[in-house]
């Protein structure tokens, strides 16, 4: 009754593999699109130590492509429930939890815990402090990235291979349209580019087959072509000894203002969910009546009072019928915000379906 | 054999496979061509280009039976 | 916020696509290795009504590779498991449980209520019978197969296009070396496999792309070699109007007897699991002690009486110190039985390590 | 171009590449060496053969310059 019986008998693998699988460590960066497929299958398969770095919440346009979590876990942070769930599945890995963004500060100290690096980030910065953190701590890179109906994958730095700069020396000017996936993408596509990432992480553990090492494999799942590119490494790439001072990293989510209905204000608040709710109703108003808890700045203050708002977790803005809260809501996303949310139909819209208690204005 | 471009590039283009122009005699001037036909591609900053599967230098020379691929960096995750 | 978010926005796909998906019937055969990824990537893109078709119970050996399933799983059915982490991930899908092995008196019904069959299937016999059943109601069939590290994919009797039997004609021997996969596989490729045929089920429901129509494709994951072939379609092969009176479908099992400790056999009944414990000792033995619930039938007797045990359940043998027990179990094995457990240590372990007030002798 | 070998075919001849035999012409003489050098490929009863990435029948020609493969049927799921 052997739980990696399949592939212990697998001819190719067999026990050496598998021993060499419980005694990896893998560091998964990102418990995303593509980040869900890795940590779901090398956890399956048997890597010893497993770590998960991520600091995001669930939130419900992740669920077309993040098999791993449940609508129920909307604002819950990812890593955790990730954790929670890998370990059902396979108490036999150890998974440590990372609930933080890779930074300059950090990540070096990371690496070195670690044997193989998967990068599921979904923004450049973040992909090329990964590389460069891989070249100064000697990691092979398991990258993978998509766009639309397309992916990418490679295994950089390894083996004195090429790095992900021998492809792209630089990265996109900041903030265009390249960066974080607004322009959206077709649930499954992670599927597979997370697959192969976890299929070339084998690979580099156990020395089976051959790695995408000096080459880049590029999919287009609308057509089934699959290209490989060889790819040579570029010595000066390999050169790096600190890290740059910024990089830029992004957190990424769909951008605009989304729509919360007040069941599903009440339904959070049920749900333990973490969230802000920012009321931007005059003083007066928000003597009459008030959520709570909910965070009370009057719509002209919000802009300059926006260092007191949390950059990490969703916002619902709510005035008295939802017309300044989007007004505001706008502004946030304008501003940089992630995650903002307009309660529609505002308090008013509260007091009549959901608290019959409350007094109306 | 023309031009295959992939992610962001078939998007700014707006085709998936570019003839190749006749002035277009290496990986050079082919970026020199793609940036001035399409400056929605400088925002890219790096881009492969890759002739007959294998990464080129910008001095690589391209013959008419080669086959040219445009990679742009893709940051989804 | 909206869960389809991301696709709506998708430039190619958009409102109109995602509709479809939601109008869409797909019928998922088996909820094992290619199962899983096909159900998870399904569920969460939002097709409108998926239906499974499995009547196993999980297996410690299919956690290598069947991702949706947890280690406390084993014994129970997966399809209800099932169904429900699919509901935990996406409510607005409805799944419907069809707790059964595909057969000849249920195929053509099952596939006349759904729009796309998908063969998640590991046995030739389920296999050709489900080409079968999708020529004879019409039905476009997602096909996936895996070996070793090798898969194949394809979309067989779409728009005219060409059937299993188009490729191979007819099936190969019963009874030998390909059938099941006891060569084992590695966990990740069915994940990859499996990936892709979600994803050609949604180019046949939306229309976008090019499906694998008349073509075959092969993938080897220890290369990253893929390769289409071109198939052109036998008007024979879609002329059958009836299913063939037996197609010899097997369930797939690992082989071999497995172990079972006293330990995990409490853990069994504690958890309900669904199995049998077959009692081999002599009667005067089981007159002195015996474990309830269980089947008693002395040593000699079992082949004589093999009509006797489910042949859909574990099935755990248990005699005095888990010698005889052995020995009937590879015999039970040998008769094509699959998970057979024997009971390490008899019932005298049990006495010793779980039931104390049980007399030994 | 030589002969790819796929799933068990491979594993039944143990290499991943043949070298076709200058007796073979076409794809009925292929299966008929393949069937008498292995046995083993028997019990597959249906096998498919493809020259040029294309499922090829029986009257097939074979030429040096093809590249021919041998996909057996595969059932693991």
């Amino acid at each position: 009754m052997d739980r990696y019986d399949r592939q212990t008998r697998l001819e190719g693998f067999g026990p050496q593999k598998q021993a060499l699988l419980q005694q990896a460590k893998v560091l998964v960066i990102g418990a995303g699109g593509l980040g869900v497929p890795v940590l779901q299958y090398l956890t399956a398969m048997g890597i010893g130590r497993i770590g998960i770095v991520e600091h995001d919440t669930v939130s419900v346009t992740n669920l077309q492509r993040q098999v791993l979590y449940h609508t129920a876990d909307q604002g819950q942070p990812k890593v955790t429930l990730a954790a929670k769930r890998l370990q059902a599945l396979n108490p036999e890995v150890t998974h440590v939890v990372h609930d933080t963004w890779l930074t300059t500060e950090n990540a070096l100290e990371l690496f070195a815990a670690y044997d193989v690096i998967v990068d599921c980030s979904d923004n450049f910065g973040t992909r090329y402090l990964v590389n460069d953190a891989c070249v100064i701590t000697g990691k092979p890179l398991v990258y993978g990235a998509i766009y639309k109906y397309e992916g990418q994958v490679s295994v950089f730095n390894y083996q004195e291979g090429a790095t992900y700069r021998c492809l792209f020396p630089e990265p996109p000017e900041s903030g265009e349209m390249l960066n974080c996936s607004d322009i959206g993408v077709l649930g499954v596509l992670p599927g597979i580019i997370g697959c192969y990432q976890a299929n070339e992480t084998v690979k580099v553990i156990t020395g089976i087959g051959t790695p995408l090492r000096n080459q880049l494999m590029t999919i287009d799942t609308l057509h089934n072509n699959h290209l490989v590119f060889n790819i040579s490494p570029v010595a000066a790439n390999r050169q790096i000894t600190a890290l740059q001072a910024n990089y830029e990293q992004t957190v990424c989510e769909v951008a605009g203002v989304q729509s919360l209905s007040v069941d599903e204000l009440a339904q959070w608040q049920e749900n333990n969910t973490h969230f802000t709710l920012l009321d931007v109703r005059e003083i007066d108003e928000w003597e009459i009546c008030h959520i709570s808890p909910s965070l009370h700045i009057p719509m002209g203050e919000v802009m300059q009072r926006m260092a007191a708002l949390p950059a990490d977790m969703p916002i619902a803005v709510l005035c008295h019928h939802g017309m300044r809260s989007r007004a505001v809501a706008q502004r946030l996303v304008a501003a940089g915000f992630k995650r903002i949310y307009n309660v529609e139909g505002g308090i008013h819209a509260w007091a009549c379906a959901i608290d019959d208690q409350m007094q109306t204005y | 054999m023309g031009i295959l471009l992939f992610g962001v590039a078939k998007d700014i283009i707006g085709v998936a496979l570019l003839e190749k122009p006749a002035q277009v005699r290496d990986v050079a001037s082919l970026k020199a061509w793609l940036y001035e036909a399409y400056p929605g591609l400088r925002q890219l900053k790096s881009m492969m280009i890759a002739v007959n599967r294998t990464y080129a230098a910008d001095s690589q020379v391209i013959n008419e039976q080669d086959e040219v691929a445009v990679i742009p960096p893709v940051s989804g995750g």
